[in-house]
């Protein structure tokens, strides 16, 4: 069984074991033991087969594509990249066939999939450990001291247990869904399948108002990306009319299988060396005028013209960028990221996999395999973005208070830092990025899980030297804020954030040095590396270091369970360990750079928007000179930010307050969150509601005077109506019925229950009957 | 063999059918006539034996066996259950009123004159058989049940228009079936009487009263066999 | 006989055919007649034998065979009685009914290749209709002498021959499926040679079935252990309590005649009919058909095969009637409708199975060739008369595998 | 009635020469009025039954006289086996109709303690 056909099962079948899950806890959940309590175990069983069955995959697949020996260090210009990447991708089932258009649920596999199913599937199985004993609450009934009921009580309500996990199990398989996804439609379709789980798990206590309502803004706040989304799918599937990520091969008109383009081949076809063209029918879509003017015939000759005169760029720019709208909703990207910090209301579990490592890293993970079809001026949308979003995010971070809303900025500012790799050409630093942020994260969610669990609040300001109270919790937390900084020792070695932060740094200079215009991408990337490591240490030492603040707090606090410590250990291990090159050459960079998008190796060129851009192929990066650079001013500006961090909140030497107190109004500034919300509101919300009033009076006022007119003068007619109807119509109804009942009578005289009256008369009829044909018709008598 | 033997003695297959015949319209007219129940089965018997042999003279001795076994065989046998089950003095013999007799003698009369006139309507029925010897009458007709036709086509039968009688033959079946269900189920033992049935138990007479008390048609039949 | 007559004679058609029939009745009369007088000395003394008695010994020798003759004429001059209340006509007639069914179906029963009052092409079919109405007579018996003991006997009679007509029906037609004719004579032509052609043997399902059929032939002419219609230990004579003298000894007589049917039919069906387990004649090369005095010989034999092999089944009859206790009403219906009709169902369609899938029978070397029971799938008597028209032998083909 | 058929049966009945088709059909019609005659006069069901047997037969005679092979006469029309087979259907199907009829009697008998069919009014109108 060659791997082509072995891939899909394998990972296919992980894909739909949480599924099954799913469904079995959807109908027993509530059957499943006392409580529903062995539903966790069904998840995790669910879980865990898709992690073994991935953890195959991946086996396969290194055994069939071992990893070269880091080629780029040697610096050949990509030699393999040119003929693309290697991908084996199909369809299992097709939705809807009509023309050429095709939905299918399909499979595109490379090596970026088998690792993110490895990861996903890896940090989802934790997860499903640790909650298991994070939601055993909800194994009892449960008084909810958040909700103030109007009788002044605290709502009482039983244990949702089941429920918890069954969204846990739909979430995995969505992820898995968008992840193993063959084309456009089907990412779609998972997308938004991902966004309800979301929905759910913000929700969860949905009795709480802030939930409910948070669930609600996250919904809608995607919404509005999606609705992007929508316009690139469309923009695609009119131009281009496929979506599929590879070519296919389909049966066509005669019944011949004729293999038909996808995304990738059409924006980056092989004829032109995999740069990237705009494809013929955005070309033609576009140059709909001259298409008319044009014979039939010498259209195929005028396309390289019009494409020449630049038709269809737009299209190509929409699509990318719609696209990508998507992944800003769905990464809380600016401007769609104030969704994320209150998505944090949902249960922590939910918050370590759903809004850190792996819904929200869809959207990075959508661009990056959408890559091939970005066009320049799409990258340096993207880098933008996420520059500004990592700032933000990062400086709003700085002065929370709630202990999972600094880490929920801090993983805005993270994904920031993802797209901006992504869209200054660090295709495998974004996304390498993308995997080991998705372990130090998770863990360092799931280390301030275990402490809410043990202080039963999310206020920073309350703690304090938890770490005698919890060891294991403090030194896990201690490796994922390093991790997270990127600590380690310069050019030696470093826990994982180390490599893959150094690589966006690297790309980001290389990608200002080449274009001087854009250089405030590197400065955003590094004040961010301070940021991250100032507000991350602020968040360490404010919890575990130091005096209790207080001691209500602090006497209750206790270390959490082995369930829920096991996980954080499994993970500290990988935040620590998932950047190291392992003896023999496999990194997970290397990797990655299997599933490279062919011609994206070398630098790119281009861009017609916003002037024109130099893309720097992403080995250029590993020169000594730019790694260098990057290298010490990563740890330089960590350093810093822990020194800071250290000097306000350890030693005590700066009082924040004075700071606070000093620059008042930035402080307020950040406390506000940069007023988003509020500008939101005044942007959106007020206005909507204005005209929301203002369609409801007219109405009231108007349509609903209207209508009732209407109403009254049917009422009229109707008694009219039914005036005719009893006298005339019922009149002559009655009088029939009077009649037939009258002849009735008459005739039942007729029926005397005689048997034998009965067959004289059918005799008596028969022979008259046959006199009368005989007379009448003599020729049939005669035969 | 039949064929030819008919063939050789021609008047000799007359004068049977003379026979016959006159034997089932007598005894057919015999039961018309007989009061007594049983006497009318024996003579339906024996009106449906004669044509029976009228069957057999023309030819279609399945049919004519068939006749015998299932009419004279089963529903006879049929009918004298019934006779025995339902018979006592009262029952047996029914009288009816000299003016329904001549009434329907009078409409019979029109009947059975329009029945002749069409006897004689066609002058080619009135035309002598020929006596021609046929194949045997079994075969043809086993096989045209089961849906395929050996026999040689009547003259003048346009061709095409000869059908198998599987489908009718099935139907049948099935209809004998349910038939039969239908039967035991009506005829089952009833525990229960319904009121009316009782009072007119009562009005009627002591043995039919006793009758009930004893239930079942066992007794019934004491009743039926002592006068 | 009756060409004979017609073209060496010169009688008239009809008076020729009267005069056959009249001799074939009268050689039918005195069978039965005779028959029952040998019978019912046979049965006292089998009885007597059985129950270690000497039985009847003086009247004519010393086996007393001239005894039922005696009966015979002490019955002849008994009074004919007959119950006040009675229905008189129904009272005379019944046994006359009865004795006329067994004589009919005679007619058609063969005892060698055309000794055959009238040989007709339906001729098991009429035989087992004719026994059936035999019923009748009873019935009427029952009904008129107005005695709850006969009309109880009368009942019982009703109920089980009716009810055993199904399981007999369905035996008779194995044979008739093999053979593919209803005609007695073709039926035990086809069983002509060796014994392995006889159609007990032709396969398991047929042997099986011929055993059904002796139950039910035993029930159907009710006697023990099915003899519930005169079980004298119950009713005192059941539907004959009544008669008396002549009209009773007819009843015998019938009883007896139809004995001797079924076993002549169960010979004609099963056991070769008239052809004896080895083809002697054959052999010795005279073959029926011929048209000397040899044939006529060897037509005589055939004659006393059938004879012997009928007699046989009665005598084994009796054997039962004196060996096996009688049944209850209810275990004679349970025999029948839960057990013999079963079967002979299922011993029906495996040998219609049989037919399809090896026709050759089990022992091919000594049995018929398949061919020849394809042509005579359709043949019927008088051969070239009823050959199958080329259409006819089409769709025949057509309906055979 | 037409004159021809008047002043043909006189003949039929006393010459012998062949049996005609006709002769059947007068058969089957005496039967039939009979069996009419008998359901039309006789008050016990069971009569009425038997009346029913021999419309069905009289019936049956003359499908058979149709189909017969050897009262054809030169000319004319017969059915052929299909005669006889729908004759065997209605022998059947009288056989299945005397069953249910029989237990309509017992279960009127076992109601009404009767055979009448006069009393059989309970619906009449």
């Amino acid at each position: 069984m060659d791997l082509s056909a072995q891939l899909p099962l394998l990972l296919g079948l992980a894909w739909l074991a949480p599924l099954v899950s799913f469904v079995a806890i959807l109908f027993f959940g509530p059957k499943m033991g006392p409580h529903g309590r062995n539903a966790a175990w069904v998840a995790t069983a669910a879980i865990v087969t898709s992690l073994v069955l991935s953890l195959l995959a991946a086996g396969n697949w290194l055994a069939a594509h071992p990893v070269e020996v880091s080629h780029h260090a040697a610096g050949d210009h990509g030699g393999p990249h040119t003929v693309g990447p290697v991908a084996y991708a199909g369809d299992w089932y097709t939705l809807y066939r009509g023309g050429d258009l095709r939905l299918s649920i399909g499979w595109y596999i490379d090596a970026l999939t088998v690792l993110m199913f490895v990861v996903v599937t890896f940090i989802a199985t934790c997860i499903h450990v640790y909650a298991s004993g994070y939601m055993h609450d909800e194994l009892h009934d449960v008084t909810d001291h958040e909700v103030h009921l109007s009788g002044g009580g605290h709502l009482h309500r039983p244990g949702r247990f089941p429920r918890f996990f069954q969204a846990l199990s739909l979430f995995c398989f969505s992820m898995l869904g968008i992840v193993i996804a063959g084309n456009l439609a089907m990412v779609f379709i998972f997308w938004e399948l991902v966004g309800i789980c979301s929905w759910f798990l913000i929700g969860f206590y949905y009795e709480r108002k802030s939930a409910s309502t948070a669930a609600n803004k996250a919904f809608i706040v995607n919404r509005v990306g999606d609705f992007g989304m929508l316009i690139g799918l469309m923009a695609l599937w009119g131009a281009l009319g496929t979506l599929q990520f590879a070519d296919s091969t389909v049966p066509g008109a005669d019944g011949a299988a004729t293999v038909r383009p996808g995304l990738f081949s059409l924006v980056r076809p092989a004829t032109n060396g995999h740069a990237i063209q705009v494809p013929d029918g955005m070309v033609k879509f576009a140059a709909a005028a001259e298409l008319a003017k044009t014979p039939a015939g010498d259209v195929a000759g005028k396309i390289d013209t019009w494409r020449s005169m630049g038709f269809g760029r737009w299209l190509l720019f929409i699509a990318g960028l719609g696209i990508f709208c998507g992944c800003v909703g769905k990464s809380a990207q600016f401007p769609l990221f104030v969704w994320l910090p209150d998505a944090m209301e949902g249960p922590t579990p939910v918050s370590a996999l759903v809004h850190s490592a792996t819904m929200v890293a869809a959207g990075v993970y959508l661009v990056g395999r959408f890559y091939p079809v970005l066009t320049p001026d799409v990258l340096l949308v993207i880098a933008y973005v996420g520059a500004i979003t990592l700032f933000i995010a990062a400086t709003i971070a700085l002065v929370a208070n709630d202990i999972k809303r600094v880490l929920a900025y801090s993983t805005v500012s993270q994904l920031g830092y993802m797209m901006l790799a992504l869209g200054v050409g660090g295709w495998s630093a974004g996304l390498f990025h993308l995997v080991t942020h998705a372990f130090f994260k998770s863990l360092l969610f799931l280390c301030s899980g275990s402490v809410i669990h043990a202080c039963h609040t999310n206020d920073m300001r309350k703690m304090g030297g938890l770490a005698r109270v919890m060891p294991w919790t403090a030194g896990t937390m201690l490796v994922g804020c390093l991790a997270i900084i990127g600590a380690g020792i310069p050019f030696v070695a470093g826990l994982s954030g180390y490599y893959s932060k150094d690589a966006i740094l690297a790309q980001a200079l290389s990608f200002s040095r080449a274009n001087p215009a854009h250089s405030i991408l590197f400065l955003a990337v590094a004040g961010g590396a301070f940021l991250t490591a100032f507000y991350m240490f602020r968040l360490w030492f404010m919890t575990f270091a130091g005096e209790p603040r207080d001691h209500h707090v602090a006497e209750h606090a206790h270390e959490s369970p082995t369930v829920m410590v096991a996980p954080l250990v499994a993970l500290t291990v990988l935040a620590v360990a998932a950047g190291w090159t392992l003896p023999g050459g496999f990194s997970l960079p290397n990797l990655l750079e299997q599933a490279r998008p062919a011609g994206t190796a070398e630098g790119m060129a281009g861009g017609f928007a916003f002037g024109s851009l130099v893309f720097p192929a992403e080995h250029e990066s590993h020169e000594g000179a730019v790694h260098v650079t990057a290298t010490l001013t990563a740890f330089s500006t960590a350093l810093a930010g822990v020194l800071l961090a250290a000097l306000m909140y350890l030693w005590r030497i700066v009082s924040p307050a004075v700071v606070a107190t000093i620059f008042k109004p930035a402080y307020a500034f950040l406390a506000g969150r940069w007023y988003f919300d509020e500008l939101y509101h005044a942007l959106f919300v007020v206005p909507v509601l204005g005209v929301a009033q203002l369609a409801s009076g007219t109405d009231r006022g108007v349509i609903d005077r209207i209508i009732d007119g209407l109403a009254w003068a049917a009422r009229q007619l109707a008694g009219i109506d039914a005036w005719i109807d009893r006298t005339i119509v019922d009149g002559l109804v009655n009088a029939t019925a009077r009649a037939t009942w009258s002849a009735g009578l008459e005739l039942k005289k007729l029926q005397t229950g005689h048997l034998r009256q009965y067959v004289m008369f059918i005799v008596v009829g028969t022979v008259a009957l046959f006199v009368l044909a005989s007379l009448l018709f003599r020729t049939t008598m005669a035969g | 063999m039949t064929g030819s033997l008919l063939v050789a003695a021609m008047n000799f297959h007359t004068l049977l059918f003379y026979l016959f015949a006159s034997l089932a319209c007598g005894f057919a007219v015999g039961v018309v006539v007989a009061d007594n129940v049983v006497r009318m089965a024996l003579y339906l018997v024996l009106s449906l034996g004669a044509t029976a042999g009228l069957f057999f003279l023309a030819g279609a001795e399945f049919i004519g066996a068939m006749q015998l076994m299932i009419y004279v065989g089963g529903t006879l046998v049929l009918l004298v259950f019934g006779v025995m089950l339902t018979a006592q003095a009262p029952f047996v013999s029914i009288k009816t009123s000299a003016s329904d007799r001549v009434l329907a003698g009078v409409v019979a009369a029109s009947l059975l004159a329009l029945l002749l006139q069409a006897a004689f309507s066609v002058e080619a029925w009135r035309r002598p058989g020929l006596g021609e010897v046929a194949p045997p009458a079994a075969t043809p007709i086993g096989t045209a049940l089961v849906g395929v036709r050996v026999d040689d086509p009547p003259p003048g039968t346009p061709p095409g228009v000869r059908s198998g009688y599987l489908l009718p033959f099935e139907i049948v079946s099935v209809h004998l079936l349910v038939v039969l269900v239908g039967a035991a189920y009506l005829a089952r033992a009833k525990r229960r009487r319904t009121p009316r049935a009782i009072e007119v138990a009562a009005s009627v007479a002591p043995p039919v009263d006793e009758r009930r008390r004893a239930g079942g048609s066992a007794s019934a039949l004491t009743a039926g066999g002592v006068r | 006989m009756a060409d004979f007559l017609i073209n060496s004679v010169g009688l008239p058609p009809w008076l020729a055919w009267t005069v056959v029939a009249g001799v074939a009745a009268f050689l039918i009369l005195n069978v039965i007649a005779g028959g029952a007088l040998v019978f019912i000395w046979a049965e006292r003394k089998i009885a007597a034998r059985i129950q270690d008695r000497l039985g009847p010994t003086r009247t004519g020798g010393r086996f007393g065979w001239l005894q039922s003759l005696a009966d015979g004429i002490k019955l002849l001059a008994k009074e004919d009685l007959m119950p006040e209340g009675a229905d008189g006509l129904l009272f005379r007639i019944a046994p006359y009914v009865s004795f006329c069914a067994s004589f009919c179906a005679f007619i058609a029963l063969p005892f060698a290749f055309d000794f055959v009052g009238q040989r007709l092409n339906v001729g098991v079919f009429f035989v087992v209709a004719v026994l059936g109405l035999e019923v009748f007579g009873v019935i009427l018996a029952g009904y008129a002498s107005a005695s709850k003991w006969s009309l109880f006997g009368a009942m019982r009679e009703a109920a089980q021959v009716v009810s055993y007509e199904v399981p007999l029906g369905m035996c008779v037609v194995v044979p008739v499926m093999l053979a593919g004719t209803m005609d007695l004579v073709t039926i035990a032509e086809k069983q002509a040679g060796w014994f392995t052609n006889w159609y007990l043997f032709h396969d398991p399902f047929t042997f099986v079935v011929f055993w059904v059929y002796v139950t039910c032939a035993v029930a159907s002419v009710n006697r023990a252990p099915f003899d519930l219609a005169e079980a004298e230990s119950e009713l005192v004579a059941g539907f004959h309590t009544e008669y008396s003298g002549l009209r009773w000894s007819f009843f015998f007589m019938a009883e007896y005649g139809s004995m001797f049917l079924v076993s002549a039919l169960a010979a004609v069906l099963f056991l070769g009919g008239w052809n004896g387990p080895i083809p002697v004649a054959k052999l010795l090369g005279l073959s029926a058909g011929t048209g000397d005095t040899a044939h006529y010989f060897v037509r005589l034999i055939g004659c006393g095969n059938l004879l012997l092999k009928a007699t046989l089944g009665v005598l084994v009859m009796m054997w039962i009637r004196w060996t096996l206790p009688r049944l209850r009403i209810d275990q004679v219906m349970t025999t029948c409708l839960k057990y013999c009709t079963p079967i002979a169902a299922a011993m029906f369609a495996g040998a219609m199975l049989w037919q399809l899938c090896l026709p050759g029978g089990i022992l091919p070397g000594l049995s018929r060739p398949a061919g020849e029971i394809r042509e005579g799938w359709i043949e019927g008597p008088g051969g070239a008369a009823s050959r199958p028209t080329p259409a006819a032998a089409r769709a025949v083909a057509e309906v055979r595998p | 009635m037409n004159p021809v058929a008047l002043g043909t049966i006189v003949p039929l009945m006393a010459v012998a020469d062949g049996v005609s088709v006709s002769h059947y059909l007068v058969v089957g019609a005496i039967l039939f009025t009979a069996g009419i005659v008998c359901m039309a006069v006789k008050r016990n069901a069971l009569g009425v039954l038997m009346g029913i047997e021999l419309v069905l037969n009289g019936a049956n005679v003359n499908f058979v006289a149709f189909a017969s092979p050897y009262l054809r006469g030169q000319g004319a029309t017969s059915l052929g086996i299909d005669g006889q087979v729908i004759a065997l259907f209605v022998i059947l199907l009288a056989a299945a109709e005397a069953a249910v009829a029989l237990a309509i009697t017992l279960a009127f008998y076992n109601n009404h303690a009767t055979v009448d069919v006069d009393r059989a009014d309970d619906l009449k109108g």
